[in-house]
């Protein structure tokens, strides 16, 4: 027997190759679970991706068209996807180090342009790919492979930057937020423009056995004990929210679309050269 | 309307479980337990030994990085089900 | 003579394949090192190959191997296949099934010792060690302890020569 | 409108245009329906004109926030149904490398107009040059073949942009098209054709499931949203598009097969022109700007007694190798005039016996009729 | 702990080392004292080693946000006293290309390692190859030279790190160290040197006002911080280093010596080592990790009686001319083993008559011995 | 007889060949007030610049070290020099399109980082140098070379961004706002960490044009007419925001800065290795 | 021929080559324009060279000027250099202060007039180009009217043409 | 502490200035006025007709464009001046 979301997985590439209680497992069973819950048709979703581990999510796993880029420049690719079939769900589904990293400019963009495609960044708080590395989200004095004396460097709150950048819907949750991350991820598919959420996950091999969690389930615990509600952390001190994750929703506005935007100007042209 | 009796079924997938306990240790209700069976891929796959005290809040399958939890909810329709 | 050491990660494959090499320039051999890494190191099987030469060493990927340590049953598989006519086999016999009588086989419960003896299964790999460096006497037994008291944490170099020394026992 | 009708609204028409301009028509002609693209001299007017054309033609232009996105944008347009481009000049252009072999190693056809500047780096940015030749092969890292074409005219930058287009469905690569600040901005008459009679190479596209990365040396496309669930990555694949980053015969299987696919065709994408190649005992080889004066210069040598021929690149990559191999036998000298320090030259050095001589001239300006003329007789 | 300390501490010592780390030692050696990265594989073995020793010899490493951001920071620190570097792979060499030509253009000394990985695009991640040769020589637009090294072995990614640095401060010119994933990831016995016996070339720069960019043929630096209010731009520009983009003289002049200034010293750039030359019929070229096997095949070849030559090049650019040129004309036929699909052997053809054949193999696994014997045996 | 404030720049290259009446000027003209009253000297500057019109304030004219980059990579550069020389005052003068356009992702970062660099952006709305194609920070609708027919993009709120990516110090003014720019640039110097000003400046030649203002005066007036303290529109909706210049300090705080980070690492093997 | 114009940005001078070279294809002959641009469009001289001939045009950018026609004492400085003997001269009388004598001089206050007469100093270059069709009889004015009509925003046409038969009337 | 006395002299530097007007239109006392001549670069210097009313404020200073605008402020002590 076979649990009934595979059928939304390419099984030929199953078992993942995903490290023992990666979240990145999580959030593609989650994925599934609400493309049966929306009732999309997969062949009505395009994924995008870049490189990394959580890349590997839509690239081989999920059964859909999908389009493996370069490193960080999936929601520029996506871009020119979704210009072309704005009909389809295009969906980027990559890390913290290639969509805020390297990416990072494509990501404010994408959002300062309100292009709708949907982004889900799984912040594993490392490079894991390569074997852990500092990324911009590694909290401060974290030793990591190539901060082996501590970051000095301040993690970037991924969440309020696309927010600050433009975005449509912006919202943030962890592995351990099933049921959030799931109501979450329709709202963000639903959404018109462009929807990002910004998903916590734990990566025991890279980052988690840096800050003692050598197993999937440590972080998910320190997940489950260490976040607070967005609507709850108002006032509070920058030292008061170390060591927290700030879950909820940051913003849902409407906004004019950007492929609207550019079909109204062909629109114009419908019956002749202006 | 009448009240509604669950039943459940819980099986995990030995091809895709990859021993994480994730679920062993999520499950408030204690439903799986470690095992010492290795599957052909080298890993430990939990059994779900109290299937009885499942509550079905679904956790566990919709945690499981990979989707190797296998849970059948079929609601009973209690009027019937008598 | 090229040796390969496989298993999963994190079952200290590379470190053996790091230390023996280095044993075996201390010892004043030649020796070069290289390991798969990268994302099939997380998931599916893991090698590390050491070759040993008095020469200079100009092959930089031994195409047969006269020694296979595997740790298990899927790096068996994948490369049971680089053996060569008459190498050797060692293995972790809880963990791996033999399907051939091709190769003059060499196995210890090495895991299973380690948990038992040093109560910590990361051990099995300086057992082992110790197993193939009694068997295959190529290099010296000093220089492999003072390649382990090199690379491995200050407060386990200890236990890690333990390990080693049990592996030459078992071997005799 | 659609694109039908718009084009039937150019048929025939004779306008003064920049060479910039022609291949942006050109492209328009072609069939081209999106464009994604960042400003830079001695580009920008591609991008403003397609930004003015191509919503009447019923296409997209949208200006990413930089070349790497440009580049980007354009291979996931292609992908889904768009018969995409981009332009730009060096700083770009070198920015958009890691991408271009992307576009190589994924078989995505599209077109990526360089607009030459002086270079290296920002350089004279207002000034035109023939300095990425080599840079178009050999860009972006590991082994790939390359096609690229320079036209020496606007008239020829309008006709060689479809030609562009076609090469680049007809072979999935990219093609790059080479252009030069000097014939970007020359204005001068371009004839539109009509559409109708235009040879349009449609995209190959397999309704049917089928390899799409393979079994064939040019695999017909499938694109998104056809139902097919294809996957298109930039790692090492099977011929089904699957990832496969560890096994020898995969990458050897597939990389061959991409390379082979451009050289084997060698013969069939390479164009020239010849001029007094039956009776020479000098050649001489230009292309794009330079080729103009190397032509009025060959005219006065020969008017003056001088046996010169004249071989004319029109496709830069892949290298025209029979026609120089065979031309070398039979001249004393090569003169290649080149708004370089010498790179057309170079690989006309592998092919041929004879000496080679650059006629580089570098600093903005494009080399004068006396120049090119005074330089081959002192020379020969 | 300064640097001088630091490597005091390191004098004499034997150590077991892949051709990455030995190469982050060179460097450190060499008086690097600033790295930006960016992690990849097979590189990111050097940014480990540097993050971690760096801060020891009183240095400093930096994680930029991209590859990109990693060699404008590398550039910056050399204007503010820094002797600095950068290690990537393909991917990220390929986005590094612009700001390699503003090095080249401002001329400002630093070294930048590519590890290469099989290409091309995404391709083999964790496989070497050697596909990014004349990527490194043409990558980045507008004409330009460039110095670029390969080493065969960890001890030899030592000693010509340091050798790279060299060369960079002397010609004021980047530097590509063009490891391999092959040699990178080996490890074999480095002995380190006593860094007082060291010959460490050190930046000429100038205490009295100067002309940066001009005025001899490789001028002295001046850095910033030191009141002269220096001016620094990849903008065409005077000798004084001011901007004159509309000049065609100041291009010229410009570009052909800092052309000039590399290719009239390929001599003294050049390194290569040669075997059993004096007596042979066939020569075999290669380099990096191709060059193993070559010489195992060149040892087996020789006991079976067949007269073959061995020219190993250290330096690939600027190109052994005259070397190759001289062995050309007393060998029948040349073999170049090479991971890629023909590359050096495309240069090597330019300088001679006979014929060159590419011994290529990709796929990410490096030849073995047999192959190359195989092959040369029966293509004699 | 000569301004006094000239003495600043590099006199061969005068006058300047910014077209007449454009604010990059002005912001050169302040910038040499601000040197001259905070007793800088010149030597201990070293200012860092991108490609296009705003660059050209530093480059060449203002007399000090001078590093004029590639396209967008300013702050990358500048990187470089702050962690070689952490006693200079490292200055980044240049354009939206250069710095928050193709550089976006350097400038947050650096934010995030909180390294100790000046930046002054030039936010002509525009891209100037190049003849006037739609830049992030074009207003929505307007035509440009490139949106003949109406952007349809939203603008960048650069300064916000900045804010949310980490700056120790964010403002924006505009070049009308003369004695308040000049304060800020001189707060902007003297903080520690990521400081960083918006600065509206008019482009008449390129942008004023398309806007119906074609002499820099016009948009100057508009900057009189139409800026808002930021303290006064908390509350106000979007719309009624539209064509408004929100002046003022957005940010000032205090945290690790990025140098002094690496110095303090450093600091701990001064006696040895550890 | 190669009839180079020049002045500031923002005079019309590129207008005018581009109108001229088109007008010069119109009446069957070949003709190329170029233009400097960019940064010192803004700032210092302008220029925007036409190249009229029977045959093909191969030359690119020519070393010498048969005619220039300039708006500014610095092109009118920068440029006159590139004038070839016996070429012709034309140049805004208020606005250049020619320094030499060498070649045939043609002069009118186009600029003035302009504004005088059309309220806009933005004509003077049609006038200027009138005036230089009349001198130089090289070009139909026909043509020259045609390729105006194509050339200038709808809305001016009609002043443009009056302003280019002016400039025809003031050369006669 | 005395009362302070002002004396302001305003030229515009003719090498420098384009002619923008900015200062004409900006300074609230009226204290430039437009010229109708040329300087050698092409372009009309405002002329410093009105320096009288000037109060000191600076911005004609502070937002020329070209520095062009030279204002020397000497503040004279009104018991010395007296
Ligand atoms: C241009 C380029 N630079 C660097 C790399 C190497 N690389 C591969 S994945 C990766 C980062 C992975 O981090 P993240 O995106 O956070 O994904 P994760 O693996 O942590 O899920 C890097 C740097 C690359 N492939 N391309
Ligand atoms: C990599 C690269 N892309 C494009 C260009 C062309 N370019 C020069 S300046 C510029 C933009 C100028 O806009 P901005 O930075 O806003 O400065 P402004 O001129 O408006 O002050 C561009 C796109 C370039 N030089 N390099
Ligand atoms: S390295 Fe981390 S992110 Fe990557 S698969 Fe393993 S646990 Fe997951
Ligand atoms: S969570 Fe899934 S993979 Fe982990 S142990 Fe349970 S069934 Fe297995
Ligand atoms: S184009 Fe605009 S920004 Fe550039 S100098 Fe002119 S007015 Fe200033
Ligand atoms: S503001 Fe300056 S440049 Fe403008 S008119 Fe006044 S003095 Fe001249």
């Amino acid at each position: 027997m076979e649990n009934k979301y595979v059928k939304y997985l390419r099984n030929e590439t199953l078992p993942t190759e995903f490290c023992v209680g990666c979240g990145c497992g999580t959030v593609l069973n989650l994925f599934c679970h609400v493309i049966d819950e929306m009732q999309i048709n997969p062949d009505d979703i395009i994924t995008v991706t870049g490189i990394g581990c959580s890349s590997w999510i839509p690239s081989p796993y999920f059964s859909a068209d999908t389009l493996h880029t370069t490193h960080g420049r999936a929601i520029a690719f996506a871009t020119g996807v979704k210009v072309m079939k704005p009909g389809k769900h295009v969906i980027v589904i990559a890390g913290d180090g290639d969509l805020a990293g390297i990416g990072g400019n494509h990501l404010i963009h994408a959002a300062r342009r309100n292009i709708g495609l949907t982004v889900f960044l799984v912040n594993n708080y490392i490079y894991g790919m390569t074997g852990g590395q500092v990324s911009p989200t590694t909290p401060s004095t974290v030793n990591t492979a190539t901060t082996p004396y501590g970051n000095v460097e301040q993690p970037m709150q991924i969440a309020e930057l696309v927010a600050a950048a433009g975005a449509s819907y912006v919202a943030r949750w962890t592995t351990y937020h099933v049921f959030h991350l799931k109501k979450a991820m329709k709202e963000a598919i639903s959404k018109k423009g462009f929807s990002f959420i910004e998903i916590c996950s734990q990566c025991p091999t890279s980052y988690g056995k840096r800050v003692g969690k050598r197993e999937g389930i440590d972080q998910l615990l320190d997940f489950k004990e260490n976040s607070m509600n967005i609507q709850n952390v108002s006032g509070m001190r920058e030292d008061e929210l170390e060591g927290k994750y700030i879950v909820g929703k940051l913003v849902e506005r409407n906004r004019l679309e950007f492929v609207d935007g550019l079909l109204n100007i062909n629109a114009q042209f419908a019956e002749g050269v202006r | 309307m009448g009240i509604k009796r669950k039943k459940i079924e819980i099986e995990i997938d030995e091809r895709l479980c990859k021993g994480c306990d994730i679920c062993v240790i999520l499950c408030s209700e204690k439903v799986f337990t470690i095992s010492k069976k290795i599957n052909s891929n080298g890993y430990y796959v939990p059994i779900p030994s109290n299937i009885e005290n499942c509550n079905g809040c679904l956790i566990c399958e919709l945690i499981c990085p990979e989707l190797a939890v296998i849970l059948e909810k079929t609601e009973l329709d209690e009027l019937v089900a008598l | 003579m090229n040796i390969r050491f496989s298993g999963f990660g994190g079952q200290g494959i590379i470190l053996s394949g790091v230390i023996l090499g280095w044993a075996a320039v201390l010892d004043g051999k030649n020796a070069i090192q290289t390991q798969s890494y990268g994302s099939s190191a997380r998931g599916g099987s893991c090698k590390c190959d050491v070759i040993i030469q008095e020469s200079a060493i100009y092959e930089l990927e031994p195409e047969h191997n006269d020694i296979l340590i595997t740790f298990s049953q899927p790096s068996y598989n994948a490369f049971i296949k680089s053996l060569k006519e008459g190498g050797h086999l060692f293995y972790d016999s809880d963990l791996v099934t033999v399907d051939t009588n091709e190769f003059p086989c060499n196995s210890i419960p090495a895991t299973d010792i380690a948990f038992k003896e040093f109560k910590q299964k990361i051990y099995a790999n300086m057992l082992m060690l110790g197993f193939l460096a009694e068997k295959i006497r190529f290099i010296g037994f000093r220089a492999i302890e003072k390649s382990i008291s090199q690379y491995v944490p200050t407060k386990t170099i200890e236990m890690n020569i333990a390990a080693f020394r049990m592996g030459i026992d078992l071997a005799k | 409108m659609n694109n039908q009708k718009y084009l039937d609204s150019l048929k025939n028409k004779t306008l003064f245009l920049q060479g910039d301009e022609a291949a942006a028509y050109g492209a328009l002609f072609a069939g081209c329906n999106f464009f994604a693209g960042y400003p830079i001299t001695p580009a920008s007017e591609i991008a403003e004109l397609m930004s003015r054309e191509l919503p009447k033609s019923g296409g997209y232009y949208i200006q990413m926030e930089d070349e790497i996105a440009s580049i980007g944008a354009v291979i996931g347009a292609v992908w889904s149904g768009g018969k995409s481009m981009t332009a730009t000049s060096g700083p770009g252009f070198s920015l958009m490398q890691e991408n271009i072999g992307y576009a190589c190693m994924t078989e995505s056809p599209c077109v990526i107009v360089d607009v030459q500047r002086s270079g290296p780096s920002t350089g004279q940015a207002t000034k035109g040059a023939q300095g990425d030749v080599l840079q178009a092969r050999w860009g972006t890292h590991g082994d790939h073949e390359m096609i690229a074409l320079s036209p020496w005219s606007s008239q020829e930058s309008f006709d060689l942009m479809i030609e562009a287009f076609n090469l680049s469905e007809k072979y999935r690569n990219p093609v790059i098209f080479l252009l030069d600040g000097e014939v970007g901005h020359i204005r001068e008459k371009v004839v539109f054709p009509d559409i109708n009679e235009l040879n349009i190479y449609q995209r190959n596209i397999s309704l049917e499931k089928i390899d799409v990365f393979g079994g064939q040396r040019i695999p017909p496309m499938i694109e998104f949203g056809m139902g097919q669930r294809i996957h298109v990555t930039g790692s090492t694949h099977k011929s089904n598009g699957m990832r496969d980053v560890s096994s020898m015969e995969a990458h050897d299987t597939l990389i061959r097969r991409i390379y082979d696919k451009i050289s084997s065709n060698r013969n069939e994408i390479a164009h020239f022109e010849t001029h007094y190649i039956d009776n020479m005992d000098y050649l001489a080889v230009s292309y794009g700007a330079a080729a103009r004066p190397t032509m009025g210069a060959v005219l006065k040598l020969r008017e003056r007694g001088i046996k010169i021929g004249f071989l004319r690149l029109i496709t830069i990559w892949p290298f025209p190798i029979d026609i120089c191999t065979e031309l070398g036998k039979r001249t004393k000298k090569i003169f290649v005039p080149e708004m370089n320090l010498g790179q057309v030259s170079r690989e006309i050095e592998r092919f041929v016996n004879c000496p080679v001589e650059s006629v580089s001239k570098i600093g903005g300006i494009s080399h004068t009729i006396d120049e090119i003329t005074n330089y081959i007789s002192a020379n020969i």
